[in-house]
């Protein structure tokens, strides 16, 4: 069917004026009060389904040819009910996702400290690239004449990255951090493998992300996990312990996750180095050190970096990120295939690598963010990027200074880089654990910090501020956050039923893991997915 | 805040890196560019792309050009999704929230499986995390992969299999069509999962049911890997018997993208929830008792579970999710059959149009299939298809090298955006180029209806 | 100066602390109870405003030879003083304006049944086909042939408006349906003058729009107003009182602003033609008939279309819209010049029109807007805007047949067409006017109907539904509605206490208009403005 | 809904039209279009148009390509403020009223004048609302019109004039620029008002200061047509005197869009706000004491004083002035010099490097001019225009039938987006253009300074 953009359906059907309540009219009705005790849901877009109405419309299918479908697909193979997608119009569409959108919290909106995740303002120039067509709707299976501007681009992004870095290729193959990790413990393994001394172990800090060791299982290594030092720093001792022969590789981020520089980096790769084990960077934390210092020059061998982050794309809510994979010389080869090359004056896909260890990704990673990285980088150039990684860490210690004398530091040194960890530790003593606090930060307008992360800190808040928020903000969020302290220390109860003026109150997360419903069902159907208790989770989960 | 600190240069804040370890001054790096010079290079860039916008586009192979409903980014693209991170915190993030339940519910009615995740990365890597989940379950270590999948999908497996501990064992396609029989005879209690792709990368209709219950004979799992534009048309592989179904997601509202981003998807029995890779929505209720979502069964993932986690994904493709959750809501049932038809009848219409000229004839003739079909040309497919682009038209991907016993094939995508003049467009400018080249009287010629042989062994 | 996107300025100054009450935290924080009692405003931009900020950045001017500005540009030409903008970045301006569109209702958001405004819901291909860089980047004094698809365009639109209003030919130079009126009145000026037979007056009902009457007052003519019938229709009689040859039109919409079809139009056009008058059509309410009835088959020589309501082009906040005016053969050679018309295969502006008005738009009007007009009309087609209509009128009559056992109907007739006119004269003598209805409507998540207008109907309450609203928005809007009729008959002093959810509460027009302040100043610069307390208006003001 | 009224077909509801005046059922009209056939049709015609993303564009004459930032529609165009309309409830209308009680306080900062309205339809026609509320204020009807007003607008006056009791009496131009001795002659106690460009149609600084002095001393207004881009290098005008200062708002903010939607802006002094045409916002306090905004002084206006309304205003061009208020905002101080500083030395290299073509030369080197200018041409302006756009460019207006005197005139626009590397390509291409058509050799070659002589009179 084609055309009306009207409302199509419906029509006929008529009105019985099912209960003159409020119930029905608020679901119709625009939520202003989106916050607060009386804010009320938006249904599902199921419940918003009326038969016969729709938003779709296409051409009639009368101006081909018909076709026998008994001829041409075997029943068996046939469809035999409709899927019982929704029935909206584009009208129902467009105001459901405009509300669901005032529901959510963004950068666009406010202050999003999440530690280790580089919530950046995201500059609006990279989106508009990003959506040219001459981008957006290209094949991916284009040939290379077709395509030379997006292999410019790539080349050019690719040597940005290298001369940050200090590193000799890269690839764009990972579409987010992890899958840089995996990829790159893949050609640790693959390295090895070649010199004929494969490796079974692969060393983390016990500061790491959740990433890294289930990467490390993912390429097919054991994990060992060092401890900390009471610094906050690698435990050299331990380290050297730690290490044989049978270490692949030695795998951190600098700064850490406490957002501390490992000063005896060069020590560290010399100690690994020596059992003939790799140095990977894990780059979430490279903003700190952008322009500054090169993961290449500290001895560093394979690098992930998180574009999403340190190059200021958008997190879409949970992502598309882009996560390329940088790699020292003598690990180019290992490097997922195919790679951009120069040719004459031009660029081509070089695929003949043979010691390559294949793709990680259907096609060339997620191209978008890669152009929005460009654009930043453009944007930025060497000295904006090094006034980024400045004002970052400035930005982090101005805020600790402002919030040291209400919040202990979960590790006493200073200065600090581009984040730091606080404990809640004496909050929890006055009933308000790490949890509440970000709670109260939701009802005081703000995205709380990361919480419980990093596990080695007890009641974690990691707070990251970026570059890119001003001075009032971060003084709005110290005064929000002594606020709460001021509270605990008088009266943790409502913090700990906090919040009350965000769109709910807190939820009852363990009731949904608890009774697991994972979609939705018509009224009619039972809810068909069950669960296990044991599935839940800690109370005190890392979110980041 | 320099004198809050007691500083007076923000360089004294990096001292705790070793000088030695300071970056030369002189990097090779772009000198800061203006705004207005930006939006101009990057201008200048892609206007040195030929985009399909310009070009009308018979390509496929996995990634379609279905056409991206106005709405779609439109609503996607607002600041308050694209600009927030991993719901972490519900209360504030309760959009994102619903709006990936609702594609969670979406995907379980494409796939006709009751979970779905809340995105992978791209349908290759959504193939590699069904395979852990299968052998996981299964405690077996020995997938049966279908030849008919498409290449880049196989190659992705390879480099995961190095890490896992998977042994990989390739399945030949007969007439273009996976070989139960071969199926029959490898599966074993070894065997931890069959993967078959639907359509396959030939564009043939597999036998989904055939093949789960060779599948569930030997307590393996079938892995699907699913064109979800095809469900208008073709019965959802989980109501056929197939236990994970995977796809990539691309054609549900992202644009091609050179490959990226779009998404994978990821769907299974409520059995298997448990071995789920990445995030997962589920529904529950606020202090107030108002239905909310959240993020659950986290211990499932890296973040709690570390290195027994299900997978390492942490960021995934939130954002090209929530597109198709608008896309499929503006589809709506109609829209999905509607599509369906508009590309089978277009790609039967291309396979006839094509077929008459002389010298060229379609590789499968017996098999069905419902938007994407290969033909064999009697000239080099690669430098047809380059002569083509001189009649505006993208006419295929070209499987020299791809497929075995294939190498004058062209595999030809037909969407809902291909109307009839598209199609006969494309047949008459093959038989110019084939004229051109002066192909059109080689052997062969006019027996466009010839059994195609054994492939992709 | 270029680049650097991150937090530039601000970066030298000490934050003092001052005062770590919840007031800075609240400017900062996002406003979740953007709704009801605890709302927060947001600041004004010059609010947000600090030192050295910005978001801008420009290209090294000293790439160019520098200019001696004394040489070239008298000093007294020169500016003196720097113009006082804001100093803000660019996360500032975004988080800005995020947040005041949160603080704002659309059709995108839900119900506004804006009488005589047709506020249906706007199609987003529209958008996207407007802003194409071939529309979007062209400069108006391209030659033709350098723009031959935007001059098909204006041709086929132009046909497709004649057909629908069965009249001869279009200029798209009026911006809005005031502006087509004013130019409309201008034809009929000329077309009289050119015969040698000037004339004074313009005939209009009394339920004319403001904008009829001012239009006519700027043509150069006199107003005279005749009354409607009982029944709410022309008063034939009093019509035909009111006309002789000096009367230059008779201007009306019909259906009229009652939303009653004239029946008597024919008989109209007949008394109207016969003095030599010409009849105008206000296209304000062609939704109604769109497809149905043509203003031409009824004797209308010239008729503005308002594109922006009845070809779904959204309203901007009040603008941009287009205002198109169609007239019958007779008064084609007075249109504006240039017009588009053929050329062989392609198209030419003809400016060779010497009896034309000249030009009323310094361009080619709202062009824009008609991209926008026109892919609604492809979208739609002949049969779908029939059905537009057929589905504005039943919504109107459904929604009108809900509401009826509460308010009451200013002119009894029925059917109405697309929009009705409720009088909540009930309601005032409970104590509640139409405007605490409206109020109430806010609090309950709709916008409210336009309220008192047409001036002829006491406590007007005018609601259009159009016809892109569900049933069940129909329902939900009647549910609301019934509701505050039953709690005006029970306790109305609630409602005028209304809106109490909404970011605002009531606010007090009459200090707006007695101590004007009608822009922001330095804290340090009183406000220069003044007023004049006659210039209030009456707290009855028509809203459409 | 057809039972709940008792119908069974809804064109019962269409009784009341009388049948003989239903329309036939035959309209020439498209068919339905799917969104897919939209976009494309829309697509195809847009293609037909060569626009500045392909064209370097040097030709203005009051529609500038200046740059718009991302940021600008980005904000404007979401759908709280695009799908709204005129703010008349404000307690859910915030949004749109604050933004435009800002874009009245930006446009104040402009012109140098306290109060400015919500916009008008575009620069022309605020230029004649400006002459109607000079005329009601000083209840005079004469208007000096300067003829280095753009025609376009002069046309505009011209065609309102006739409903309006002004008369127009044109003043000459000498040397481009406005005859002020001519005004001296000619301003009565007769005049309501005096009316400038600034700067004028050929780009030439006019003398504000002094055309307020004898505005002023015949106690008429003096009105300013003003480029709001130019006010980083240029006094505003209602600093040096002016009374009403309107102008064309496109180059704030908002693409050429083939001429529109842009605005025009009004700004007034306070004593004349009773006389502004269009909406105005003012602040005033909510029920909580809360700062708020409505609209204001509305008894000024049709839907209310009707007849005797100060225009006949009501939709206007709201969401365009809100892009301005945001690319204002995203300017800043700096930022507004900057581009004035830019266009200024962009114009100035240009002209030089034009004239020092053979046979081309300044038609006014004395004047100054900060982002405009006219060049004389030893051919036909428009055939070299259409010469320049297959070397990609478009070179300017040419003034052929447009000012008297100026037949071999070409107006040429340099804005902050045009590089020394394109004025270079426009003086080259130009060159070779000119010795293409022989014209380089033509009378007056190499003499690029000679004085203009008065035109436009
Ligand atoms: C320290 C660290 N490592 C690795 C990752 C994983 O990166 P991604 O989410 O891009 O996969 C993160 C991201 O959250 C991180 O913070
Ligand atoms: C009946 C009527 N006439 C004329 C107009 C004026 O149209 P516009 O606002 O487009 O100038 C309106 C608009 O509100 C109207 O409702």
């Amino acid at each position: 069917m084609t055309g009306a953009i009207n409302d199509s359906g419906g029509t006929g059907t008529g009105a019985t004026g099912n209960g003159g309540g409020i119930g029905r009219a608020a679901f119709e009705a625009v939520p202003w009060a989106a916050g607060g005790r009386e804010g009320q849901p938006e249904r599902l877009v199921f419940e918003r389904s009326s038969p016969g109405r729709r938003a779709s419309s296409f051409p009639d299918a009368g101006a081909l040819p018909p076709v026998d479908l008994d001829r041409v697909l075997p029943a068996g193979f046939r469809r035999t009910e409709p899927v019982r997608l929704p029935e909206v119009s584009e009208r129902d569409l467009v105001r459901h996702y405009t509300r669901l959108a005032h529901r959510n919290y963004a950068v666009d909106l406010g202050f999003y400290p999440l530690g280790s995740c580089t919530m950046k303002y995201n500059p609006k120039v990279a989106e508009a690239a990003a959506a040219l067509p001459g981008f957006a709707r290209l094949h991916p299976a284009q040939p290379a004449e077709q395509v030379q501007g997006a292999l410019e681009l790539l080349a050019r992004l690719e040597h940005a990255l290298c001369e940050l870095t200090g590193l000799a290729a890269a690839t764009f193959q990972p579409a987010a951090g992890a899958h840089g990790e995996l990829t790159g413990l893949l050609i640790i393994r693959a390295h090895h493998e070649a010199r004929n001394d494969p490796r079974r172990r692969v060393v983390i800090p016990d500061a790491a992300h959740g990433t890294n060791p289930a990467s490390v299982r993912l390429a097919g290594f054991e994990v060992t996990t060092v401890a900390s030092s009471p610094e906050g720093l690698i435990d050299l001792d331990a380290l050297e312990q730690a290490l044989d022969t049978d270490v692949a590789a030695f795998m951190i981020t600098n700064p850490n996750t406490l957002g501390l520089f490992e000063r005896n980096i060069a020590q560290v790769a010399k100690l690994v180095h020596r059992v003939g084990g790799q140095l990977y960077y894990d780059g979430a934390n490279f903003n700190a050190i952008l322009g500054k210092a090169r993961p290449g020059d500290m001895g560093f061998d394979v690098v992930h970096l998180n574009l999403h982050k340190t190059f200021a794309t958008p997190h879409g809510g949970g992502g598309p990120g882009a996560g390329p994979l940088v790699v020292a010389e003598h690990l180019v080869d290992f490097l997922p295939a195919p790679v951009v090359v120069r040719d004459g004056d031009g660029y081509r896909w070089d695929t003949d690598r043979p010691r390559s260890i294949g793709r990680v990704h259907g096609w060339n990673g997620n191209f978008g963010i890669l152009v929005r990285a460009f654009a930043y980088l453009l944007a930025n150039g060497g000295d904006g990027l090094r006034g980024v990684a400045e004002r970052a860490v400035l930005n982090a210690n101005y805020l600790l200074e402002r919030l040291s004398s209400a919040y202990q530091l979960g590790y006493p040194s200073r200065p600090v880089m581009h984040e730091f960890v606080l404990s809640a530790r004496k909050q929890k003593g006055q009933g308000a654990r790490a949890l509440d606090v970000a709670k109260g930060l939701i009802d005081r307008g703000f995205h709380p910090p990361t919480v419980y992360f990093p596990l080695i800190v007890e009641e974690a808040l990691m707070v990251e501020p970026t570059e890119t928020e001003s001075v009032e903000t971060l003084d709005s969020f110290a005064e929000a956050m002594l606020e709460i302290a001021a509270q605990a220390q008088a009266d943790a109860g409502p913090l700990r039923q906090a919040p009350v003026t965000a769109p709910v109150g807190r939820l009852d997360e363990a009731r949904a893991a608890r009774t697991l419903v994972a979609r939705w069902h018509p009224p009619s159907e039972p809810d068909r997915a069950g669960s296990d208790p044991a599935d839940e989770g800690p109370p005190d989960k890392p979110t980041s | 805040m320099l004198a809050t600190l007691g500083l007076d240069d923000v360089d004294q804040l990096f001292k705790p890196i070793p000088s030695d370890l300071r970056a030369p001054a002189d990097l090779d790096l772009p000198r800061p560019h203006a705004e207005q010079e930006v939006a101009a290079e990057l201008g200048r860039l892609a206007a040195r792309n030929r985009h399909l916008d310009e070009l009308t586009c018979f390509l496929g192979a996995g990634v379609y050009d279905h056409y991206v409903p106005a709405a779609v980014w439109y609503l996607a693209g607002r600041g308050e999704f694209a600009t927030s991170y991993t719901p972490y915190q519900p209360e504030m993030s309760q959009g994102v929230l619903q709006a990936l339940f609702e594609y969670q519910t979406l995907i379980s009615e494409l796939t006709g499986l009751e979970v779905s995740n809340a995105s992978l990365y791209d349908g290759a890597s959504a193939v590699a995390e069904a395979a852990t989940m299968a052998v996981a379950a299964t405690r077996r270590s020995e997938l049966l992969v279908s030849a008919a999948v498409a290449p880049r999908v196989r190659e992705l497996l390879e480099t995961y299999s190095r890490g896992l501990d998977i042994k990989l064992v390739e399945i030949g396609a007969l007439d273009g069509q996976t070989d139960l029989e071969e199926v029959r005879g490898k599966a074993s209690d070894q065997t931890a999962a069959v993967l078959l792709a639907q359509p396959n990368f030939f564009g043939v209709v597999e036998d989904v049911a055939a093949a789960a219950e060779l599948s569930n004979g030997v307590g393996a799992r079938l892995l699907v890997s699913f064109d979800p534009l095809t469900a208008g048309v073709l019965e959802p592989p989980g109501r056929l018997g197939a236990d994970i179904v995977v796809g990539e997601g691309q054609g549900l509202g992202n644009h091609p993208n050179f490959g990226g981003p779009a998404f994978g998807f990821l769907a299974c029995r409520p059995e298997d929830v448990r071995r789920l890779p990445g995030r997962l929505v589920g529904e529950t209720l606020d202090t107030a008792g108002r239905r909310a979502f959240v993020l659950t069964l986290q211990a499932r993932e890296q973040h709690i579970r570390r290195e027994k986690a299900t997978s390492n994904n942490c960021t995934n493709q939130t954002l090209n999710a929530i597109a198709a959750a608008v896309y499929l809501s503006w589809l709506g049932p109609q829209g999905l059959e509607e599509v369906g038809q508009l590309c089978l009848r277009a790609a039967r219409y291309a396979a006839d149009r094509l077929a008459r000229i002389p010298g060229v004839r379609l590789a499968f003739p017996e098999q069905p299939f419902v938007k994407e079909f290969v033909v064999r040309l009697p000239a080099d497919p690669a430098e047809v298809s380059r002569r083509m682009v001189d009649h505006g038209l993208l006419a295929g991907l070209p499987l020299t090298g791809l497929a075995p016993g294939l190498e004058d094939g062209l595999l030809v995508a037909v969407t809902e955006r291909r109307t009839k003049a598209d199609v006969d467009r494309l047949a008459d400018a093959l038989a110019a180029v084939l004229a051109d080249l002066g192909a059109d009287r080689a052997e062969g010629a006019g027996d466009g209806r010839r059994k195609g042989e054994e492939v992709a062994r």
